[in-house]
């Protein structure tokens, strides 16, 4: 590339990429959406089984870290370092506690003997158990993302902090920022079709 | 003519030496290269087994293996073609070496991205391979892993099973990488109409890739969820269905039909005018009919599902829309014919190869219409008539535009010329050998002879005797045809830049192309495909090339 | 008309048609590359496309293509709609063999035997992984699948013995997953029915 | 290459705007989850979460600032992945 850093396409390298990240998804949310149609009694049961505080807390708090991200390349942009970091520092902590969270909502699960081909799944409605299966694949794969989401994040911020990105070289924080905005969307619609069904 | 130095001479990025200038090089003619030995190696791999089988078949009963090994067989010969040689062939090669440069450009937008993909696909290889040699033995569930038997079986899947998502992967950032150099590398006076189509179906083929891929990562990450915790999703006594693993399967699969043919139709749409020495006839269509069946061609997957046990509702729609997307492949079939009315043809070895590709190609497409059709399917799902189907489109078309497009970028990828007559007595045997194989497993089909049988009932055995025999006259063709182009790294007769009257871009640079392809700023046509210039020149009594 | 019939006639059109597809795709080509030859024609015409040519030769092609998908679609209805009086025998496929339960429960294995001149359908299931049950004789084939029924029927109008494959591949037995179909006259299908 | 015109710099107060937006549509939906409206249950939590989503992807993600390469892209992917969960119904719902 002779002709310097080519921002847009670089953006579209990564948007390309997001889109195969949503069909991932996509392939989850073709078997919700059958399983629902099959099953729709047993989803509102499972859903009333998931705690929906607990759900509604981890959805603020990955908008919440949206945002911060979202500001933190504003902060970039405006040669704003120390708050660029100080936004990007709390957004990883942000994923912390959505996976702190994560980690006591699955706990309390298998303490019930609700996990995947546990005695209660298997002897119980099948319907019942199909749900808690999607569960747990949507949001073991959700939960993934964000601990590759904090990765990129954590790489953007050293890279802040290091002055390798700046205010007319930040691609690596952006693409970062929109990995995270991705995940922030698939949860946006995880959080209503399975703790909210009724 | 200045000598320059080619891309063999020159590393990049630059100080390389030695094997480190090929393994880590962002150079996409070196991965190209690379991708390409690696390519060979595992079609030749695939074809040796796809012998055995048919050397199983040849005769009733145990020949030589028994059904274990034989499943394990036709497994591994539909997941190595399939993964290893078909999707990537052509995209990988000729994609990776020639769409910069038919764009006007020195590389892709993500070098090191595009050496990544390679090592993401030498990596899926190795795991292809580590599959073999470990666990609990092959893997015999059949390339389509379809449940609840690739849950249940003793054998490696799931190995297998994370072969083909790293493949599928690297599939996928070579297609991100296309698209992000198709928009933002051309050359700035290079519109949309003025692209080659080469590159146009590599751009379609791209899309299907980034979009379609993700699914049967999802659905094959699925499979080894299920095997590692079998938490049911599609296992009926747990409230499953399996008929929808069917639907995530295809619902990639089927447009992975499109991404291993549309390169082989990108690469004939080159060769047919270049020796008509005449414009394609209908650009515009052909880039129209590219789109038309990357897209619809996305929407047809459940016609793979007649017998499932799927709604007769859906049975209905799938089947009318699959006769729709015969339409473009269709009208690209009319065009390539009707470039050759009035144009001036010299019989060449990739022409010769990309007749047969129309041939073998049309009988794949019109024996698709029987499988299209809902109740003639019925009959003839799941038998030899359909294995015959899909090797005439994938084999005779996709693995014949291979040969075709090896045969015409030959040249410029190493700066040599290969004997033509030994190409000839290649392609010819192979094509003859092709139809002696694979024209008896219509009729094998029509009679009722299963797919992926290790034993039959004696009415079938004069057809499988038959089958065996026309594969050794195929395995000969190739061996002809790939032993007279490794020949010609021995005889090293000097290939000229533009050794066929050719006018897209890459011709005009020279062979091998240097390190940035272009010396000089390239000249952008106003028409792709004008060949007004090229007559003149021979007029001038500039020879192109020596006769061989 | 059976199915049968139906079927076949749906074969007959679509290969024909395509046959002659082929035929004409192969002989033009052949005829330009012959008529066109360098050395007979060194100069070419500069011709880029013909908008008419074009326009035609999509349509026709999705008319006949449409037709096609008529011919398979009726042929297919044929396959589905049973008859009101079809004897109804359950099937089920295991590994690697097919089960067939009849009204009176009395069960066979990989042998079917049915009455001349009368329709039969056949409920199909599996009890372990997918299996496919094909009578290559009368044009049917409905995958077995678990924890699910799907349906094929016939007309048995022939007295004689058929092959009964499996054509969903299920693992080492898979090859070896035949059954026999008899169709014999009424009376000896009662006798045989009552033996235990 | 075009010049990077695109450099769009939001301000906090826009980004602030849609996150309060964002907080309170999510009250929204939890609220409405303790009304039962029947068969309008899913519709009315998914048509939310669309809205939230699509401010996601405006703002924050600066969608509404893109080219129209990335915009048709973006609807085309969307496109797809609807086709596929709607023609999975074809048999689903048949069945």
């Amino acid at each position: 590339m002779s002709t310097g850093i080519d921002k847009t396409g670089i953006k579209i390298g990564m948007w390309l990429f997001l889109y195969s990240e949503i069909l991932l998804f996509g392939g989850l949310f073709v078997l919700y959406a059958a399983y629902f149609y099959k099953y729709p009694e047993f989803f509102s049961e499972g859903g009333k089984e998931l705690n929906r505080v607990i759900g509604a807390v981890n959805t603020v708090v990955l908008l919440v870290s949206s945002f911060t991200v979202a500001a933190s390349i504003t902060a970039v942009q405006r040669k704003a370092k120390k708050q660029a970091i100080g936004l990007l520092i709390f957004s990883i902590f942000c994923g912390v506690v959505f996976l702190v969270n994560k980690y006591f909502e699955w706990g309390a699960k298998f303490h019930h003997d609700i996990y995947p081909n546990s005695e209660t799944l298997v002897s119980g409605e099948v319907g019942l158990n199909i749900f808690f299966g999607l569960y747990y694949v949507i949001t073991g794969l959700h939960g993934l993302h964000v601990i590759i989401g904090m990765i990129l994040l954590s790489i953007s911020l050293v890279l802040v902090m290091a002055g390798k990105v700046t205010e007319s070289k930040y691609s690596m924080l952006e693409n970062a920022g929109l990995y995270w905005h991705l995940v922030d969307l698939i949860w946006i619609f995880v959080f209503p079709l399975f703790y909210l069904v009724l | 003519m200045i000598k320059t130095e080619s891309f063999y001479d020159t590393p990049a990025p630059a100080g390389l030496t030695g094997i480190k200038a090929w393994l880590l090089t962002h150079d996409h003619k070196r991965l190209a290269l690379m991708y390409m030995w690696a390519i060979l190696f595992w079609f030749v791999i695939a074809m040796m087994f796809g012998l055995l089988l048919r050397t199983e078949l040849m005769s009733q009963g145990r020949t030589i293996m028994g059904p274990e090994v034989y499943n394990s067989l036709f497994t591994l010969h539909g997941v190595i073609m399939i993964f290893l040689f078909v999707i990537p062939a052509i995209p990988a090669i000729f994609g990776n070496f020639f769409l910069p440069i038919q764009l006007g450009t020195d590389d892709v937008f993500f070098p090191r991205l595009n050496l990544f993909s390679w090592y993401l696909f030498m990596f899926g290889g190795v795991f292809a391979l580590i599959s073999l040699f470990t666990g609990e033995g092959f893997p015999d569930t059949g390339w389509t892993f379809y449940v609840p038997f690739s849950v249940e079986a003793n054998s490696n899947v799931s190995v297998t099973v994370m072969a083909a998502f790293i493949l599928g992967m690297s599939s996928m950032l070579t297609g991100l990488n296309f698209i992000t150099t198709f928009h933002r590398m051309r050359d700035k006076n290079m519109g949309l109409m003025q692209i080659p189509l080469f590159t146009w179906s590599l751009y379609a083929t791209a899309w299907v890739q980034i979009l379609a891929t993700p699914v049967i990562s999802i659905t094959l990450v699925l499979v080894v969820v299920e095997r590692l915790f079998s938490i049911g999703l599609f296992e009926p006594d747990k409230g499953g269905d399996p008929i929808l693993y069917q639907h995530l399967f295809w619902m990639y699969s089927h447009p992975a039909v499109y991404i291993m043919i549309l390169p082989g139709m990108g690469v004939i749409s080159e060769i047919i005018p270049v020796f008509s020495r005449k414009s394609i006839f209908g650009y515009k269509a052909i880039v129209w009919s590219s789109m038309g069946i990357a897209v619809a061609g996305s929407l047809v997957w459940a016609h793979h599902m007649y017998t499932s046990g799927m709604s007769d509702v859906s049975v209905f729609v799938f089947s009318l829309l699959t006769f729709l997307v015969a339409i473009p492949s269709a009208v690209k079939v009319f065009s390539w014919i009707a470039t050759m009315h009035k144009g001036s043809i010299e019989m060449t070895p990739p022409l010769l190869l990309a007749l047969i590709f129309i041939y073998l190609f049309s009988v794949g497409g019109l024996t698709g219409l029987v499988l299209g059709a809902v109740g003639t399917d019925i009959h003839v799902h799941d038998t030899h008539f359909v294995v015959s189907h899909f090797h005439f489109v994938m084999f005779g078309g996709t693995g014949f535009a291979f040969f075709a497009a090896l045969h015409f970028w030959w040249p410029k990828m190493f700066g040599i010329m290969y004997e033509f007559k030994n190409a000839y007595i290649g392609a010819v045997l192979t094509a003859i050998g092709f139809l002696f194989h694979y024209v008896p497993m219509f009729i094998l089909g029509l009679q009722g002879m299963p797919r992926r049988y290790y034993d039959y009932l004696p009415k079938y055995e004069t057809g499988n005797f038959l089958a065996g025999f026309g594969g050794y006259l195929l395995c000969l063709g190739i061996l002809i045809m790939f032993g007279n182009l490794f020949m010609s790294f021995k005889r090293r007769i000097p290939a000229p830049s533009d050794p066929w009257g050719a006018t897209t871009l890459e011709w005009t640079v020279p062979s091998p192309p240097p390190v940035h392809n272009f010396v000089k700023k390239p000249q952008i046509k106003e028409f792709p495909y004008d060949f007004s210039e090229v007559g003149k020149r021979e007029k001038n009594g500039e020879k192109s090339r020596k006769i061989l | 008309m059976t199915p049968v019939q139906g079927v076949d006639q749906a074969f007959w059109y679509i290969l024909g048609f395509s046959t002659l597809l082929l035929f004409g795709i192969t002989a033009v080509m052949i005829y330009f590359v012959i008529r066109y030859r360098r050395s007979k024609n060194p100069v070419a015409s500069d011709i880029r496309g013909n908008y008419f040519l074009e326009i035609v030769w999509t349509i026709i092609p999705t008319l006949i293509a449409l037709s096609m998908f008529y011919v398979g679609w009726t042929s297919y209805i044929g396959l589905r709609t049973v008859p009101e009086n079809a004897i109804e025998i359950d099937v089920a496929g295991q590994m690697f063999s097919w089960l067939f339960v009849y009204e009176n429960d009395k069960e066979t294995e990989n042998e079917l035997v049915v009455p001349l001149g009368e329709a039969i359908k056949l409920n199909v299931t599996s009890l372990d992984v997918l299996h496919s049950l094909y009578i290559p004789a009368f044009r049917i084939k409905i995958d077995a699948v678990k924890g699910m029924e799907t349906y094929v029927w016939f007309s048995a109008d022939k007295i004689g013995e058929y092959d009964i494959q499996c054509t969903e591949y299920c693992g080492t037995g898979h090859s070896a997953m035949l059954a026999k179909l008899r169709i014999v006259p009424e009376s000896e299908y009662l006798k045989w029915l009552e033996e235990e | 290459m075009d010049s990077q015109k695109n450099n769009h710099i939001l301000s906090y107060t826009t980004l602030a705007l849609v996150l309060g937006l964002l907080l309170v549509l999510t009250g929204v939906t939890v609220g409405v989850s303790y009304i039962d409206l029947g068969f309008f249950n899913v519709p009315v939590a998914l048509a939310i979460a669309c809205t939230k989503v699509t401010f996601v992807l405006l703002f924050f993600m600066h969608l509404r600032y893109e080219g129209p390469i990335i915009n048709f892209s973006f609807i085309g992917t969307i496109s797809f992945l609807l086709i596929m969960i709607g023609f999975i119904f074809f048999d689903v719902a048949f069945r």
